[in-house]
């Protein structure tokens, strides 16, 4: 409990709840806006944005011994399926929202 | 220098994702939305992590190992684009799906390499932040990755809702999962470095069997709400992995797709009338068979093709109700071929859309946008249940449950209190489906023995044809 | 343990200002949103800092001197209390111009001291960070308190527009303050440790006489236009106030309040058809009597009391144009009263509210609501146009500029391009006003001369109350 | 400049810089939302969180040694200046909105 406190009341950890907090606060507000005819592609577009672990696995490659292949793999992997994720996601999401647009025509 | 090239990326980046999801809010800048936040935010993003100096690492030494990254990027890409096209409007669902559980799927994968780096170091780094952002990573991630890919199987129809659930007890046993795993989790952080690795694979197994176990007796009707949860499971596992990390991009990016994916939760919970634990552990949709009784008694009517398409010809007003069986038959096309017909003839046409018809949200905006119905025609459930009460004709387009009127007075019906389309307020109602069948929710639908009802046998798209050609030839 | 609930108040207390402002969006909400934001999240705030532990202070001993802080807060409170009750709702622009000052000059106050404790400490604690964000607070909290002075000053007619003002010269003069200004900053700032404490002072003295004399030359009818943005940088110079003492609270709500303050100032300008540069250098209203000329040619026609009456009586549809005479003569409620005379009769009534009436954005909204106009009754520019096309008559309460046809068709007037209300639309135009005096823009009004208007000559009160009788007489 | 540099890269400064950038954000989005008519509430209550500068005065007061007037003087003035627009800020909006409040009735 004493841990849990202390944790939470270094400065710096501190801070990064405020961001946590009101970056929460600005998805939702950002979020709630778009309209009932456009959540599948929400769904799918912010989908995409999931794809931001792919980050974290270069990251992880970039700092693996070239002889640590368990790292290399798991994070080939991670690189893989991030990527998957990101781009299936925007190219999808861009499909559908060509089909709105030819409307405005 | 290259640093403040690298961290300013991220900054734009990050910023680029909130303001490409607020130019979603309209279909005019939305396609720009879309790749301000999936295309450059993240490219940013991207190329700032493979360029990003030592310094911003954390390392002391950096191998890079680009050849592993490029070759990760150009076959998750390949696939990724590929899959993108290949697949249809009607398995969205399923791809987003599978998409999610990548994404907590590699949250796990960073998970455990830091267990493994923080266990094997001499003197671990990060302490118990580390530690509880890879638990976090881990819990969510494996969560979100087990979890979409039953959910998944079951939208496919691979597995059926009774697989693997003890019928009275899943519940329990569910509670039962979760309590070890949190505390697996409060475990692993309290050790600190005393722990050792094979906690985390405990942790990890337990996670996983978790997803599974959570969503296996969910019935399928309700997977679309449960894809959403997942969706904001897997965007805070990737805001928990950019802890590991202290990538405030990945932070962000990743608080933004749980909001995303909990507003569309919510809102598919609302429309349904029931609460999200209704739907997490409630029935509804896992009986299967509920319905289907009850049919021998009452009479069903039924029209000819011929009929149908000089009452539509002869109408003042047609409302169109598509539902999930306008996406299995594709046939939203045709529709807007006889919508063209009827409007040269005078007729004034709309599109009813109920929030939920369909398996995901919007689902049918997607589809008649396809086939450029213009959006003003389309009508939300107020407008088009006042609408509908002055409408001449309803037509029926492989909708069921969303026209059920047992929603608004049988309260024995599994889906009673659902907001519903009073399409019986329309002088005629023609339903087209291909059988008797009941639609997603497994019950049966009073609305087709009304005296207003005629059915319209066979594909939808097959009919509409048909109806095209009776049209023409009037 | 005494920590950790000061950080979680001073969170939630910052989230209660963004869950107040967000409750500000609609009238049903709006108060209890200035209850979260403005008592429990500042209430919050204050008790957080009250009894923060030394740790929190990142000071090694705390000396408390509460005897000080509550003194303060009770002068100040008691001030701020009684001001709030005393000011009339037409003052409101001059009472948030004083309290915009006394939070710039608060940030001055703290910026100054943190300078004398960074010079005098033996090893100057926080660096460049600290520097930073004391000359920014030192900046923007300067020119926030002594440029909101002058904007008090002007909209109390204590000093006139020429008033210490270069005629030609004046905006080179501010772009030369402006730069020695960023050029001490800089200084200051890149010397470091090396600073004293006169270089400060130097720096504070210029950032005070540039709020002046950023201010001074511009025309008074624009100073609604300078507080919004006074009140952006008065809510900057507490965020930067906020970094110097590591708050976050401050940083949360300074930043809140300078986006408020920024969207205000941009819609106003907007309302006004001109860029905020043009507001900030340009010479409109600045010049004062650009107007009044030329009244003696044409010919007012007037009307008297008791036709007024008559031609309300019998008409159709009624629409009153406040503007800022409604509020000087306070003549809302009478206003209302022959609202409810007229509606009793058949009569249809609406309100025009020019988004830019009276002297700040929403004015004439808060004049009705205290009358107890139901707000759908208000019309915006846009439906008050199209409302007016098919009206009989409309009713000028104390508006000029918003009616000034001058704004479409005489490309020389400067208030040219700036959207109105075309009340000439409307079959008669009744205006109310003292004499042929200008509005606030110092130009004379074309609309006066039309042939279907009729002057009211009088205070609005009492003309409206005399048109009451009548009404009631007929 | 390098130094500017340095300072912007530093970890803390860069989420600093973050919570700076998405309150910015969050702040317009959310007051984009206010409607017209409550456009003179907004700008006094917001006027009145500018207020908040007083918990900075209060933390300078608790700091300041007893003996050391210069600084408890200037705390004693940011307390109460603080506090009056803090307090009249909150006061007159409320005041204000009530008069929004009794439509509904
Ligand atoms: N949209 C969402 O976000 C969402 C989310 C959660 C749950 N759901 C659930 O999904 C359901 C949606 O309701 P709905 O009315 O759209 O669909 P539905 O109730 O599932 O009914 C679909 C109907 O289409 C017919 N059909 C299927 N293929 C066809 C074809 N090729 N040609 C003609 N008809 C065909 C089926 O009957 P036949 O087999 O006889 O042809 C069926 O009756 C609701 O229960 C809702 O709660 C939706
Ligand atoms: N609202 C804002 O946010 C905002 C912001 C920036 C600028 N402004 C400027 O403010 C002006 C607002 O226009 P406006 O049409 O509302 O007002 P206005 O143009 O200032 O005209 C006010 C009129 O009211 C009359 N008046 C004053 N006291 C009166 C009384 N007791 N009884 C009857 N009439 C009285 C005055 O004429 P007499 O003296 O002859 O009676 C004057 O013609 C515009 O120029 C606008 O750009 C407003």
């Amino acid at each position: 409990m004493q841990a849990a406190m202390d944790f939470f009341n270094t400065p710096a950890n501190y801070l990064w709840i405020y961001l946590l907090v009101f970056t929460s606060i600005l998805g939702f507000e950002v979020i709630s806006k778009v309209p009932t005819i456009l959540h599948t592609p929400l769904m799918s577009g912010s989908n995409a944005i999931s794809g931001i672990v792919i980050v974290g696995a270069i990251l992880l490659v970039r700092q693996a011994d070239p002889n640590d292949y368990f790292t290399l793999i798991m994070g080939f992997l991670g690189v893989t399926l991030g990527m998957v994720n990101a781009a299936g996601g925007f190219f999808v999401t861009d499909r559908m929202l060509q089909m709105f647009k030819k409307k405005t025509k | 220098m290259l640093l403040s090239i690298v961290n300013l990326a991220f900054l734009i980046g990050a910023v680029l994702f909130v303001r490409g999801l607020s130019m979603l809010s309209s279909p005019e800048t939305a396609r720009k939305g879309n790749i301000y936040a999936g295309a450059i935010g993240m490219g940013l993003a991207i190329l700032g992590s493979i360029f990003a100096p030592a310094a911003k690492l954390g390392a002391a030494e950096v191998h890079n190992n680009y050849i592993w990254i490029l070759a990760g990027m150009l076959v998750g890409g390949s696939i990724g684009y590929y899959a993108s096209y290949k697949v249809k409007m009607t398995a969205m669902p399923q791809m987003v799906a599978i998409f999610n559980g990548l994404g907590g799927a590699t949250a796990v994968l960073l998970a455990m390499v830091e267990f493994n780096n923080f266990y094997s170091a001499d003197v671990p780094e990060g302490g118990m932040g580390a530690l509880l952002s890879s638990a976090l990573a881990l819990i969510i991630g494996g969560v979100a990755f087990t979890g979409s890919m039953i959910a998944f199987l079951k939208l496919e129809e691979v597995i059926k809702d009774n697989f693997l659930v003890i019928p009275k007890f899943h519940t329990y046993l569910n509670l039962l999962l979760l309590a070890v795993m949190l505390g697996l989790a409060v475990w692993v952080v309290a050790m600190g470095d005393k722990g050792e690795m094979w906690m985390a694979i405990v942790f990890m197994v337990v996670a996983l069997y978790y997803g599974i176990s959570f969503v296996v007796p969910i019935g399928g009707a309700d997977m679309p709400v449960v894809i959403a949860l997942l969706n904001t499971f897997s965007g805070l596992s990737a805001a928990s992995a950019g802890l590991i990390y202290d990538s405030k991009i990945m932070v962000v990016g990743g608080l933004l797709v749980g909001a995303s994916g909990m507003i569309l939760t919510l809102l598919m919970c609302r429309a349904m009338n029931r609460s999200l634990l209704n739907v997490l552990i409630g029935g509804f949709g896992g009986g299967g068979a509920a319905g289907k009784a009850g049919t021998g008694e009452q009479v069903v009517k039924e029209v000819s093709m011929n009929d149908a398409a000089i009452q539509l010809n002869y109408s003042k007003s047609v409302v169109f109700v598509p539902g999930y069986g306008l996406a299995v038959a594709q046939a939203q096309k045709v529709c807007k071929e006889i919508e063209d017909i009827l409007e040269a003839n005078g007729v004034e046409v709309r599109y009813a859309i109920h929030p939920v018809a369909g398996r995901m949200p919007g689902h049918m905006n997607v589809l008649l946008a396809e086939a450029d119905v213009p959006y003003p025609k389309l009508l939300d459930l107020d407008d088009a249940n006042s609408f509908l009460a002055n409408a001449d004709i309803a037509v029926i387009v492989g909708a069921n449950d969303v026209v059920n009127p047992a929603a608004l007075d049988d309260p024995s019906s599994p889906i009673y209190g659902m907001p519903i389309l009073r399409v019986w307020d329309a002088k005629h109602v023609i339903v087209l489906k291909r059988s008797m069948n009941p639609g997603y929710a497994g019950i049966q639908n009073p609305l087709f023995f009304h005296d207003r009802t005629r059915m319209l046998f066979g594909d939808a798209k097959d009919t509409l044809t048909k109806l095209v050609s009776e049209l023409k030839s009037l």
